[in-house]
């Protein structure tokens, strides 16, 4: 199955066991979601359940909070991350701050599912990689599936939460293959996982990254360093045991994320690092992200611009052999 | 829409919705000496002048309908019933506050009510209104959704947004907007290319009337005439509530942009002060009554504010408490 | 506000506009077939069926107008005068692209012919015009600044927000909606309460009229009646282009949500054959002229495709250049 | 004079030199600015040039971009930061790209003035400091004036600038007093400034936490730590070589500033100074933020959510003694 029929699957598995949940979105309905991830969606649950909404993200958004905070577990699609920005008041506003500005009166069990990512040459307002920004703020949390069975199953563990999930699905995953692993019934939404293991380094990333930093730790292999790649999987809250268990063992870390460099989850990341683990470190805190500029359109430019096998390739050398050059 | 204000009136209603008024005006204007004396802090925004608009709502709603604030909402909180002395340790920051010391004057909360808080930004409200209505007609109930929002919010891209959805899908809300002519220091028509409220609710096919807000009475009808209509027909209503702040628009506001001349003639139209001549000219009540209602008032808000210097302090240690709601779902 | 359309065509004005009318199908066309060899990425959203609008409204103006698109303005582009082949080459992402590369599809942009991009958050470019209407007023200008974009925009809270911007400053904004009926796969009841555009605008107190947007001539006309009714009151206006898309929304839509009669039903409606029809039963034009045009626009076609083959590509180490402007102002 | 003075001075000053120049916002003329910054100036430039905006923020964010692409110079006044979220899409999605996709064709040299920060009990919703957060979008530049001299002359090079200009006034700065400088005439927004010179630690921030750090290094220095105080002033783009230069010489830094500890601006500087300086350093790199919850109204709570002279001074302490706990 594809990385978008997991999504999909998630998606009818919790309409069917929950009365309560409902999907609603731009273009999810007739049309069939803009990835193509809700079709069929609409004949088997109906208009009411499968809403299509008009282009008005703060509004529906907000009533996603609003239908939360009456009882239901909406599953609120914004199409991708760039028109979240239009939505950004409801969601640090209110989606993040009810529950504590109530003094825990009510809580906000709303699941926001955005595409994200560049890497498809839609330029500089269809490419952000905001997750990392969103994680930014207390009150959310932020999951990101990166592998067929989380694209499964994490939508469960979401509406599971009371809290604000945004979930996060790279849109160069959707046309993913893979196998659900079987017997498999649920994840969390709060462990990291080790996607392979190494002694050398670590890789720590999520997302469409994960993928490349699992490519580059096979070119790595054939050079005999052994990089060990974590998968974050949520965002906020950061699973901080996970990485230093792993760091402490490698005793090096590069961080790979989709986000433009300054500020980004991996400043984060590397900061954490230096708070709990600075003398268990070899070398200095790598990180690989992506070029400070709009994302441009044209291929050899977008390219050039994120995070690629070849650029964590070298990252991981320079710390690896010290030379410093990344 | 029409907004009736003929009904007839009983010394039992009149007295009871003037008793309401006069537990907010007073209320308030404590708060405005307790501001004075930095025991509440941070903006505050006072509701003299509108009491009829929260008054005559809460009277024509259901205890099970839900209801979205805004930042000056103590009149509306009040009037729905949360008790004033949770309100008041609110404003004190207090543990035993209704939004436990978190939310202070601008985020006044209680579930059990279904207030879902004032909200200060803006049209911030709205969509959740707008959701709210959504999870009633979802899960068939008859109750609906009020948002009080004031003009100055017409002009914000939410506004459009959740008229259009309340609309296109024809839920249950009731949009209350309380139209003091001004937003801040910008008057109406320096905001509005239409100063008509009610018509621009109707560019979206929503059932719309202005109403005079200084009459409760006329609040009172108008709001149950909406309501029934909405559990009746499904579809949203708007009511444009005209009325005036008697006070700045908060504690720092010297008000350079409308002078006294305007705020007196408005004060003369005041709620309380119409209500009680109208009550006595009809003979249904006496200036005892009144004194009576006055002193009750005052009591019950000096016992608030007693509640409040008494109550405890939420320990720092739980600073981050219900960041995250405590149990799952 | 009226639409005329019966004004005398002359055999050049007839040409004229079926030429550029041409030029941009046969411009959309081949980008279609070189998206199929991967030519071109990215998102692609073609223009037929508007072709109308875009060469009726862009005649009408002047060149010191300010324009700003959506992101399915390659006609707009080339209707503006924006040469062809720096808008293939732009489709190519090459350095001589009219964004050098970094736009593509959605985001072209000439600042010399006034033309402030492509946008590709639907309603993005409304403040934008607003703003740009804005120094116009503010400087005294006779320009207009005009704006297009989808029927899908008229829900966002931008739109509201900028209406009531431009009418309550009175700028000389011209809001062009191209109501194709749908916004994605969404139609136009099914996201708007009030479906008549026009009819919204006028809630903003704006002038506002619907235009057979198949009509080139009534575009024209009513853009020109608009644009100098603008220009004399300094107040906006507001007009509604019906048109619809021949194509699909984008590359990736299977096009569930209508059905093939209705597309044929409108294909017959096109501007392009309308245009041609009447030419010819006029007299003023001849079964040759006509193909001599298309051999024209086929073969201006190619050699924009050849000049973006045969450009060089932007070098990898200036993909910094230009996130920061390169001289200080 | 105070900030607030200073801040109209600078704005007076440019209106009177460009006619290119206006002031938009919501309440900026009648009312005489939220926080009382623009009184006066109605009067002497008029409602044209001093523009009251109805409540429509993104709309007037939006226009000030557009007027700024028209050849006039905006200054946006978004009343508080919280606000300016409603804005977001037109921040990001337009003033931050417009340069660079299209190829350097247009600038957008607009600014847009933000008040900033908590302290006064203005609840979560009003309580924001996002100046770090917004420093993680290219295109922008960020500057933050923590002085009067800054308050004063800011704008202008702000205004020289032809890109987009964020200045982030911290709301507890309108009533600080102080002189100008005598003779001062500009100042730039390329440069960070020592505001207090110091030999044991660098602390490194700007704004409200400027002053702050200073009442720290007072204390500190009765204790004999002597602490150098790095005014950041610009926030995109940061200085780092003022950063590198002070920590190189101190070899140990606290970094102070009012957002949400998580991503916030803190990780960014920590990262480059792993990045830049970690065979430098003697201790891990230390930070003091905001607690991690929306800010509440409580006065008790509130002061333990921010930064405050006592816990700059234990980080510190913990930091020069290597005790680690901080
Ligand atoms: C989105 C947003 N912008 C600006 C503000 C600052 N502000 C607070 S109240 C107010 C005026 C609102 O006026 P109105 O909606 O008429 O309500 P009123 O205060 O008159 O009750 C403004 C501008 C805000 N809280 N939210
Ligand atoms: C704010 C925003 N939300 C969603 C999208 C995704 N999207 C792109 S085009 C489109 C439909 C717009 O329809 P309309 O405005 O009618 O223009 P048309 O494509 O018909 O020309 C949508 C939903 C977007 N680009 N921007
Ligand atoms: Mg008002
Ligand atoms: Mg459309």
């Amino acid at each position: 199955m594809t990385y978008r029929d997991a999504v999909r699957e998630g998606i009818r598995d919790a309409m069917r066991t929950d009365p309560r949940v409902f999907l609603m979105g731009e273009d999810v309905g007739r049309y069939g979601g803009s990835y193509a991830v809700s079709r069929g969606l609409l004949e088997e649950f109906g208009p009411e359940r499968i809403r299509d909404a008009p282009l008005s993200e703060s509004a529906f958004v907000g009533a996603g909070i609003g239908a939360a905070l009456g009882g239901l577990r909406p599953i609120v699609e914004v199409m991708t991350v760039n028109f979240s920005l239009l939505a950004l008041d409801q969601i640090m506003n209110n989606a993040a701050t009810l529950s504590h500005m109530s003094g825990g009166q009510v809580s906000v069990p709303v699941v926001i599912r955005l595409a994200t990512g560049a890497g498809r040459q839609l330029a500089a307002q269809h490419s952000h990689s905001l997750e990392g920004w969103y994680a930014h703020i207390p009150g959310l949390r932020i999951a990101v599936p990166s592998t067929i069975d989380d694209a499964r199953f994490m939508l469960a563990a979401a509406l599971a939460c009371p809290d604000p999930v945004l979930l996060f699905e790279h849109l160069y995953l959707y046309n993913m293959e893979g196998d659900l692993t079987p017997g498999l019934e649920r994840v969390d939404l709060d462990h990291a996982a080790i996607r392979r293991g190494g002694r050398d380094v670590t890789l720590i990333t999520y997302g469409w990254s994960l993928h490349k930093c699992l490519a580059a730790a096979e070119d790595l292999a054939k050079e005999g360093v052994e990089a060990e790649v974590l998968d974050l999987r949520t965002l906020r809250p950061l699973d901080d045991a996970a990485i230093m268990l792993s760091v402490r063992r490698t005793r090096r870390a590069v961080i790979v994320d989709e986000g433009w460099r300054s500020g980004s989850l991996s400043a984060e990341i590397t900061t954490r690092i230096v708070e709990q683990a600075f003398y268990d470190l070899d070398a200095p805190v790598a990180r690989v992200c992506t070029v400070e500029a709009p994302v441009p359109y044209a291929k050899h430019l977008e390219d050039a611009a994120l995070p690629s096998p070849a650029r964590i390739s070298s990252a991981v050398r320079a710390v690896v052999t010290g030379s410093g050059a990344h | 829409m029409r907004a009736p204000t003929g009904a007839p009136v009983t010394r039992e209603h009149g007295l009871e919705l003037l008793r309401e008024m006069l537990r907010i005006r007073c209320f308030e204007d404590r708060c405005y000496q307790l501001y004075g004396q930095m025991k509440i802090r941070g903006f505050l925004h006072l509701y003299n002048g509108e009491e009829a608009v929260a008054v005559g709502a809460m009277r024509a709603l259901r205890p099970s309908d839900a209801i979205v604030s805004t930042y000056r909402e103590h009149g509306h909180a009040i009037a729905r019933g949360i008790a004033m002395s949770k309100v008041m340790a609110e404003l004190y920051g207090k543990q035993t506050g209704c939004s436990r010391g978190r939310g202070g004057s601008m985020h006044l909360f209680d579930a059990s009510k279904r207030f879902y808080g004032g909200n200060a930004i803006v049209a911030g409200g709205l969509p959740i209104a707008v959701g709210l209505a959504l999870a009633q007609k979802l899960q068939r109930e008859s109750d609906i959704s009020v948002c009080f929002f004031g003009d100055g919010a017409v002009a914000e891209g939410e506004f459009h947004e959740s008229l259009n959805l309340a609309s296109l899908w024809q839920l249950p809300a009731l949009f209350l907007c309380e139209n003091n002519l001004y937003a801040m220091g910008t008057a109406l028509e320096r905001a509005q290319s239409e100063t008509d409220i009610a018509a621009r609710a109707r560019a979206y096919r929503i059932d719309a009337a202005a109403v005079d807000g200084m009459d409760v009475f006329a609040v009172e009808e108008s709001v149950r005439g909406a309501a029934e209509r909405i559990r009746h027909s499904g579809g949203p209503a708007l009511l444009e509530m005209r009325t005036y702040r008697f006070r700045a628009h908060s504690m720092f506001d010297p008000q350079l942009y409308r002078d006294k001349a305007e705020i007196e003639a408005w004060q003369k139209k005041g709620p309380i002060i119409t209500l009680t001549t109208r009550l006595k000219a009809l003979g249904l009540m006496t200036e005892d009554d009144y004194q009576r209602l006055e002193r009750e008032a005052s009591a019950e808000v000096e016992s608030a504010v007693q509640f409040a210097e008494s109550s405890p302090w939420e320990p720092v240690e739980d600073l981050e408490r219900f960041v995250y709601a405590e149990r799952r779902a």
